[in-house]
């Protein structure tokens, strides 16, 4: 009962326009421009945008009226078109699978055959509908259980190990997950994604600076591996530039034409 | 009245071990307020040579969970074993001290984890059929990841797909016994009334 | 009269937030013992929204530290603030558990090194502004220690911050050529919820 009490409250925004709560999803199709796609991606595939338009419309499950649904599916495929938001196969397959049944129920009944035998072209599709309800409603009670970490922690009092002999075994998917974590909790997501070639970038910048650990100068060629391909070439340049950039290594050049030696900048104390 | 205490006493009579049973209930208290993971009654077995019986270990940790209720932690009993932890509605004042939380995770992921912990043992295949859309790997690693979900075989039919199943440590993290603690699913029929469930329905 | 149950309500007098003496107790009592770190006077105030005066919340710390005098773990004051442990007495006891599970990292460790592999070379400094919290010399000490992690340079600004990268052995570890065969983060957000969207928020 309190889970009703939960998913009906009506101060609960559907959804939030620059931080403005959207109270209600519009009547009809009419929805801000700005919350259109927000309301759009929110829906887990066909089967909920169906169970979404079903509810609205207040339509009855067991006798979906298909000409009704199919038209406002088709609409808000249409809308999602427009966005130019990636429209899963997903959708398209379904749009397929309506208008089917559409189509099959103006068939006129087949009047001999025992009823148990005609079946309602519309039943599997209800199955689903039914079916994927269910787990819908199951997945947000079990998000509404309190979760360690998230709800509640643990208690770990402080226990000084003799002999720590075992380290802790950790594979990449850990990383993986420890940086989800930090995207969940800073909002990060708009500038710090990374990517496979930023990453070659920076495994790059690592090797030179340190290269230049010792402090000298060393010639900007000596800082390529020679056995690089060309895009390893340029990965390495790209690396040096954007370690003079963050000023992190100090690149010079006595004279027009001349060598190009490259240092860490820490080695500017010295030169001071 | 049994008391723990005269029982361990009379255990302790076969002169094993010096230990009494007013240690015994500090050196568990300190093994579960250090401890990582749940501790199981078996694992509690091994901080003494005595050898311990179950009901007697249960009756001490009822005891133990007993001196707690009136503290801001408190001992619970899940899937794993028993376990310390902060009383949630605590939580919230804790949480102004770090931010460091672990991610919410999205519908797609909440519902590929409900369908494997009502339906288990689940494929990916049966996973999508409910869903009515791809089940992309990164929703299955992060649940892996996490050690909510495990494969345990594989179904018997071509192309052997994998079956899943949820691990005990998620039902030690969602503070549950066992699935049959899992909130209980609504019933079709129910589903039929007119969606009177549905979070939709609130906006309307 | 020196109560601080009476100091705590006089203090809630002015309104701030209803917390009680006994509460706020329990919420103390919880952060102790969850953390992972010894909590300073001024870490114990950021429980609260009603300031605190050092000698009554170090009466609190004390009455607390009474409460334990009869457990297996007790409430210590040492240099860098207050901290629960073990009784050194029972350590023994607790040392025929450890011998099975392997360790973990905490999270401060794993989301540390993380930010050191995607984003190298980074000062402490960059850490911290990613992970909104203070990064301890620990973190930076365990992961040092384990030949993951290593100072590769300096940034050329006021301070000269070390720059961190992760080494050899980092990757040898986790069985990678090469940083580029870490995983991509494109895609990961759709994981996490979206936080915006009722339909999405399954919790209230």
């Amino acid at each position: 009962m309190t889970q009703n009490a939960l998913l009906l409250d009506p101060a609960e925004p559907v959804a939030r326009i620059h931080g403005e709560p959207l109270l209600e999803i519009p009547q009809d199709l009419y929805i801000p421009p700005d919350a259109l796609e927000v309301v759009l991606e929110s829906f887990q595939g066909p089967l909920d945008l169906l169970l979404y338009l079903i509810r609205k419309h207040n339509l009855d499950v067991l006798d979906i009226p298909m000409a009704q649904l199919t038209r406002q599916y088709m609409a808000y495929i249409e809308m999602m078109k427009q966005h130019r938001l990636e429209l899963a196969a997903e959708y398209l397959l379904m749009a397929a699978v309506l208008i089917e049944i559409k189509s099959r129920m103006l068939l006129p009944r087949p009047s001999k055959a025992s009823e148990e035998e005609a079946e309602d072209p519309r039943a599997e599709l209800m199955r689903r509908l039914l079916e994927y309800e269910q787990m819908k409603l199951a997945a947000q009670r079990l998000n509404e259980l309190p979760q360690a970490g998230r709800d509640f922690e643990l208690v770990q009092v402080l226990i000084e190990r003799t002999a720590e002999t075992r380290l802790p075994e950790v594979g990449v998917e850990d990383l993986r997950q420890a940086w989800l974590g930090l995207l969940a909790r800073a909002k990060l997501n708009a500038h710090h994604k990374v990517r496979r070639e930023e990453l070659s970038v920076r495994e790059q910048m690592t090797r030179v600076l340190r290269m230049l650990r010792h402090g000298e100068f060393e010639p900007f060629e000596n800082l390529f591996e020679i056995e690089g391909s060309v895009p390893h070439l340029v990965v390495t340049f790209i690396a040096i530039l954007e370690l003079a950039k963050e000023n992190l290594v100090e690149i010079t050049q006595t004279e027009t034409l001349g060598k190009i030696y490259v240092r860490s900048s820490r080695g500017n104390d010295s030169a001071d | 009245m049994s008391d723990p205490a005269v029982e361990m006493t009379q255990q302790t009579d076969s002169g094993i071990s010096a230990l009494n049973a007013e240690q015994f209930r500090k050196v568990v208290e300190a093994a579960l307020l250090t401890a990582e993971e749940p501790l199981s009654l078996s694992d509690l077995k091994k901080l003494t040579e005595i050898p311990l019986e179950n009901r007697w270990l249960e009756r001490l940790l009822e005891e133990l969970s007993d001196r707690y209720a009136d503290s801001g932690v408190e001992l619970n009993r899940v899937a794993s074993g028993w376990r310390f932890r902060v009383r949630p509605e605590l939580q919230p004042h804790l949480d102004r001290l770090s931010n460091e939380k672990p991610p919410r995770y999205s519908r797609a992921v909440m519902e590929t984890l409900a369908i494997i912990a009502y339906r288990q043992p689940v494929t990916r295949g049966d996973i999508e059929e409910i869903r009515g859309v791809t089940v992309s790997s990164q929703i299955l690693k992060t649940l892996e990841a996490r050690g909510w979900v495990e494969v345990i075989g594989t179904r018997d039919v071509p192309g052997r797909p994998e079956l899943l199943a949820t691990t005990k440590q998620m039902l030690d993290d969602f503070n549950l016994r066992s699935l049959q603690e899992l909130p209980a699913l609504e019933e079709m029929s129910g589903l039929l009334a007119q969606g009177s469930l549905l979070p939709d329905e609130a906006a309307a």
